[in-house]
């Protein structure tokens, strides 16, 4: 019986050591340093090769028609055509700048707005909830208020996107700082600092991790809610972006184009998981010693 | 920065702490929890009171009632010091800081030039004998380590929460309690040393009566369930044979009390 | 390298009545057929014990996706996205079995806009890319020579509504109600009715499709379908104001709110209920996209029409037949 | 000087001590408890009734046209409407349902895969980019996909919702697993829990917080994806929700509609999170000390 | 659990633990620290060994490298018990459970009935003196407090680490460090009873000399920077004098090892 269960643990420790090197390949410290790297730009790419591929497969078995599911390379010509006439700089630098403009502008509010809410229990008692609410109101709902008090102008793109940030932002700032063992505002307390250096130089940082992971969830809603604003009020005033070219794929019941809109949207989201919230997180987590390996 | 020192003012109370009937409960109803009940103790200005009792009678909580971290349930608490400087029984890092810029901390708050506070973080970092590790971060540190720092820590607020002026109070939980007895004995005269100069009061708090009566110019015992001042003892100056009879003392009416409380 | 599709409709033998026909429809006064046939029960009648699964869209585009993804047989649409769905299925998904409404589309501006040329410079709208009114625009705009001078945006309807009473828009090229209620109730005036385009004054605004597989398995219900549509254009025919009652009952029961009774009775006159789809126009519609630059190269339209139905019906209804001027052959 | 800094210190203690009071008025048990219940409805109503009343004030003032600003009373009139007529009790319950079943689909699919994404750096690596891009498509640009992929059925809005939904969930788990003090997976480690048991003894309840606050934003992804999707059409197979009135008053360009459309929104956004999330957020907080009363 | 108490099976190499040339370092490139460098230790099944090291110099990092939870940089770790019960330096206990479920945890992770693990856990809180405490969260204890649930747990995972069978091994860094005397006197001899009874093998953390040579059977000495084991004693059944020579001698040896290191 002993016996028996050694070789079922060494086989398990086998297991285990197998995972383990999957995820951790040893080497030497420059090495696996690289192998990290090259991990970090290969295994997205790998994951979404493998998706194309899946998606090609499906589409030469032929099992639904063309119209549902268009080829790849159908979609990618639609791409291929945005690049060589230059107007995907045009989308991208629309809808880019103005979701970056917006997300700016919600962490600029939603970082006091968060830390009230954390710390003022009256203010939070009495504005959580309706915090909460707004974040559960539809993009699409508030356009065509929006549009009705500001007419069709960036205004209006920006008020739909911070209606979705802002209060992402601040809830999960506000759950960030929730999270903070309370021995460490009480250490900031005893060297001295004031409400405001408690926020600074306590709170905030400590509370970041938690932070991050809000904004990370206030991009998308940024992001989203853009689109969505785009979508929907579309004028010459405002531009071209690419919620805008999504919307003329779907007016003119074009899949291929659909499609080329929502992976142009798409890459942006991971462009900016990967240059951006990935390496951020990273560092963070990192630097307290937090990071995973296990 | 430049004022000359004074002499603390004398106040009518001419106490640094003075605990008065002082309740502490935590919890409601039939949960509650009576941690403290009727604890009175004055500090002197410049005094250095140690605090012994069993695991979980209540020194932490008296501790934190002094830095106000927590409000007293009943009785009151009276401070003429400056702000008190802390160290905690965790010690409490901030993870996200590296031990230099931890230790820093407490010099930035109180808005202290940045050339000044890096040259008194490193000398802080050298007493603590940690002189090369200030770059590293708590998680890199070995509990021993991060006591120390810690303790470089609560020196540091120490020194710029009175501003070099007198009158200051510091508060110390367990400070020595991971550290190898060589260290230990090094910090005890770093610390004895710094009070000296400063002439700051000090409660500390230890389970090693040795310690409480090496260092301590009082030794104070609580009892348990609820924490109470059961006895007190003079301790300053005392001779090598006193000392050694004082410890014995000590640790039997120690066990008393610990005992008395565990039949109960 | 794709595998030849399975998915040419089949040409198996009738499967008889279907047990459930879904129609889809906009609660619009363009729509009034279906209107009238819901509000009248004339088309559950009609089909008997088929199942009737009424289904209300708010844009061609979904309502189209609907067809191309098989959860709508039949519906309502405007000739734009009809020709368009049409060629996003390489002409396998749908096929037009009868007309709905002709008319009703004008383009209304503000009052201080009298002639095309005052136009330029400023901003038309139409409620979408490729929608029917986008395209008549658009090619109205190429023959007079104002494709460069004017901006045109697309807005949904009562967006549009509320930006021309603010006075942000002047001129919009709308279908009904929303060209009445931008006359009556936003001080519009016409600047062009679409009629005036066309000779006899006759263009399709909504047109029926069908599904192709369904139209193979279910032909008889088509035929109810259709023998329901001619019941709810005599209906409109004999009692005028029990149809726009109806519609009225309709839209209320939709959307919470029927039209005010002078929209409603303006938007009466200028469309007609007419089961002919008016196919010969449908090449011109066509071509129209190509010229107003929403379509890159011309739908094949063969095979589009299949008008088999709706000719016996009205043949046993006594009524003259409709031509398909040749679109129902490959 | 002394003297003078002294003054102002307790100057400060004494407007902090005020606002410590407003944050905890004291007094016996039973009636602190009392009173913090009445601080939980009563402040949310009150900061409620504010709002509304300012928005009287403003409509009062007529600064903008009645179209663009609804009197609060044209509003409420129109909710009473429909209470009155009893549809309101239709449109909640047909939304209501169906978020919460996309809500549990979401979390019970976004769970293991945020565990797998926490755990397994290569399933990381690989898919952690590609689900945050998953997370910022906005759902209406599924909408034409998702009809013409599983037809006008349910399945069409719970794809809509779980995409929106899953990825939101799974990140807030993963961000509460990356926060977990190492410390604690390692005690299970040694205390014997294999993979599946450390899963569920150690990293899920140490991540709660964090996976609560993912939650939470799931929910609000969810909710507002649904709204989305109800806009699709409307048809017996898909029942009508509040997204379909919502649609009705946009339709109309009917502002009161809209804004009572938007206010059941709200109140069920509001409700959900004082109902479910904020007692969830609080017992969790509670029981690990770190209730934030400072 | 009602198996036989069997003799320890004889193995080739008759050790419970074995590491042999271990290396450990933290860190790439120039931040990289060598915190063990050819440590060579053996323990025998059922042997008492007690680790002695100033603060830093890698006691727990012995620990963490024997009970798996690093991988040593080189050389090799022979284990030949069953999964060793560690209780770490700091008292790590799951926020979120009370006492008494941490306690429960290791024996529900064992798969142990419910019953039989209610009354194991009332057992051990009583043996660490925290009878009525059961039901508290960890941050409503005391620091001494919460380093006793956690002893008490590493106990109950000892005890469902080797069902009952010999063999097994107890890992334990400073368990005492934050008791008062008598709760520590109590627990050192509740301690060497279960040893006793069970027959695993223990490697315990210390900074108290005094407590090394009253439990260990052989006390090891580390040197720091890089950990290297210096000297070892036996101290198995002393007398009371030899035992209080063998403490001073261990003292001398330690503040030389200390003072050169601080020299360094
Ligand atoms: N936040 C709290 N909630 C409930 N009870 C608490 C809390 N803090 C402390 N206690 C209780 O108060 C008592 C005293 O705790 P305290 O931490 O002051 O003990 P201590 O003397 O510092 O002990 P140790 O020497 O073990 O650190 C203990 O019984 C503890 O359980
Ligand atoms: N994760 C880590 N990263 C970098 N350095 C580390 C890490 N863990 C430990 N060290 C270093 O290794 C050395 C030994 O640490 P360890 O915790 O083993 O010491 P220790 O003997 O247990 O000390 P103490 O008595 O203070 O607990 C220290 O110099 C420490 O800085
Ligand atoms: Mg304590
Ligand atoms: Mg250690």
């Amino acid at each position: 019986m002993p016996q028996h269960e050694t070789k079922l643990r060494e086989d398990e420790a086998a297991v285990e050591a197998g995972l383990d090197a999957l995820d951790t390949p040893t080497g030497t410290t420059r090495g696996a340093a690289r192998r990290d790297l090259l991990r970090q730009v290969l295994a997205p790419i790998v994951a979404l090769v493998a998706i194309v591929g899946l998606w090609q497969f499906l589409w030469s078995r032929a099992i639904w028609p063309e119209f549902q599911l268009p080829a790849p390379l159908a979609v990618w010509d639609q791409i291929q055509t945005l690049i060589d006439s230059g107007q995907v700089w045009e989308f991208l630098w629309v809808s880019v700048h103005r979701a970056v403009i917006g997300f700016l502008i919600a962490l600029a509010v939603a970082t006091p707005l968060g830390l009230l809410l954390a710390k003022v229990r009256l203010f939070r008692a009495a504005f959580g909830p309706l915090i909460s609410g707004l974040q559960s109101l539809p993009s699409v709902a508030w356009v065509p208020a929006a549009v009705l008090w500001f007419g069709l102008t960036d205004a209006t793109i920006y008020a739909v996107v911070l209606l979705g940030a802002v209060p992402s932002i601040a809830n999960g700032l506000v759950a960030g700082i929730d999270q903070i063992p309370p021995i460490l505002p009480r250490v900031g307390k005893v060297l001295g600092a004031g409400r405001i250096d408690n926020a600074r130089f306590i709170l905030l940082p400590a509370a970041l991790p938690g932070y991050l992971a809000g904004m990370k969830q206030g991009w998308a809603f940024s992001w989203r809610s853009l689109m969505a604003a785009e979508l929907i009020a579309q004028s010459p005033q405002l531009g071209f972006g690419l919620g805008q070219y999504l919307h003329n794929g779907m007016s003119l019941s074009d899949m291929s184009m659909v499609m080329a809109g929502i992976a142009l949207i798409f890459f942006v989201g991971v462009g900016i998981e990967l240059l951006l919230f990935r390496p951020l997180e990273k560092s963070v987590l990192k630097s307290r010693g937090l990071a995973g390996t296990h | 920065m430049t004022a000359t020192l004074e002499a603390p003012v004398p106040t009518a109370i001419d106490a640094a702490v003075r605990l008065t009937g002082v309740r502490k409960s935590f919890g409601h109803g039939t949960r509650a929890v009576t941690a403290l009940d009727g604890i009175d103790l004055t500090v002197a200005p410049g005094e250095f009171v140690c605090l012994l009792g069993a695991s979980g009678c209540g020194k932490t909580t008296v501790l934190n009632l002094i830095a106000k971290l927590d409000k007293p349930s009943a009785g009151s608490i009276e401070l003429t010091t400056t702000r008190p400087a802390v160290m905690f029984q965790e010690a409490a890092l901030m993870p996200w800081l590296t031990a230099a810029r931890n230790i820093e901390l407490p010099l930035r708050l109180a808005g202290v030039k940045r050339a000044e506070r890096q040259a008194k973080t490193l000398e802080l970092l050298e007493l603590v004998r940690l002189g090369g590790v200030g770059d590293k971060r708590p998680h890199e540190l070995s509990g021993g380590m991060r006591q120390r720092v810690a303790l470089a820590r609560a020196l540091a607020s120490a020194i710029s929460g009175n501003g070099g002026k007198a009158s200051s109070l510091l508060l110390m939980d367990e400070p020595f309690s991971a550290l190898d007895a060589i260290t230990r004995d090094v910090l005890q005269g770093e610390l004895l040393r710094v009070w000296k100069a400063t002439g700051t009061a000090v409660v500390f708090v230890t389970h090693d009566v040795r310690e409480a009566v090496r260092l301590g110019q009082r030794v104070v015992l609580l009892s348990s369930k609820p924490g109470r001042v059961v006895q007190e003892w003079d301790v300053d100056g005392l001779s090598q044979t006193a000392e050694s009879a004082r410890i014995d003392e000590i640790n039997a009416r120690l066990r008393e009390v610990i005992s008395s409380h565990a039949a109960a | 390298t794709r595998v030849e599709s399975a998915q040419e409709p089949t040409t198996g033998p009738d499967k008889g009545p279907a047990t459930e026909l879904r129609l889809g429809f906009f609660p619009n006064v363009t729509h009034a057929s279906a209107l009238i046939g819901l509000e009248e029960g004339l088309f559950a009648k009609e089909l008997g014990a088929t199942r009737l699964v009424p289904t209300k869209f708010n844009d061609g585009s979904t309502e189209m996706s609907a067809f191309l993804g098989g959860s709508l047989d039949a519906g309502f649409i405007g000739s734009g996205p009809a020709i368009n769905g049409f060629g996003k299925s390489d002409g396998k998904a749908v096929r037009l079995v009868a007309g709905g409404t002709s008319g009703g589309a004008q383009f209304v501006v503000s009052a201080d806009i009298t002639t095309a040329e005052d136009l330029a410079g400023k901003t038309v709208v139409t409620p979408g890319l490729g929608s029917t009114q986008d395209v008549a625009l658009k090619k109205w705009l190429v023959e007079k020579g104002l494709t460069d001078k004017v901006e045109v945006t697309n807005r949904e309807n009562p967006q549009t509504f509320d930006a021309f009473k603010k006075g942000e828009v002047q001129a919009a090229w709308l279908p009904e109600p929303w060209a009445s209620r931008l006359v009556l109730d936003a001080g519009g005036k016409v600047l062009l009715d679409e009629k005036d385009l066309w000779t006899d004054g006759k263009f399709p605004t909504t047109v029926l499709l069908v599904r192709t597989q369904f139209l193979r398995d279910h032909p008889q219900t088509v035929k109810a379908l259709l023998r329901g549509l001619l019941a709810a254009n005599d209906f409109a025919k004999a009692d005028g104001a029990g149809a726009k009652a109806a519609i009225n009952k309709q839209l209320e029961a939709l959307t919470g709110k029927g039209l005010a009774p002078p929209v409603i009775d303006r938007a009466f006159t200028t469309i007609a209920l007419d089961p002919d789809p008016l196919a010969g126009t449908f090449p011109q519609l066509a071509k129209d996209a190509v010229t107003a630059g929403v379509a890159a190269k011309e739908t094949e339209l063969s095979g589009f029409v299949d008008l088999t139905a709706l000719n016996e019906v009205l043949k046993a209804a006594g009524k003259p037949a409709a031509d398909a001027a040749g679109l129902d052959k490959k």
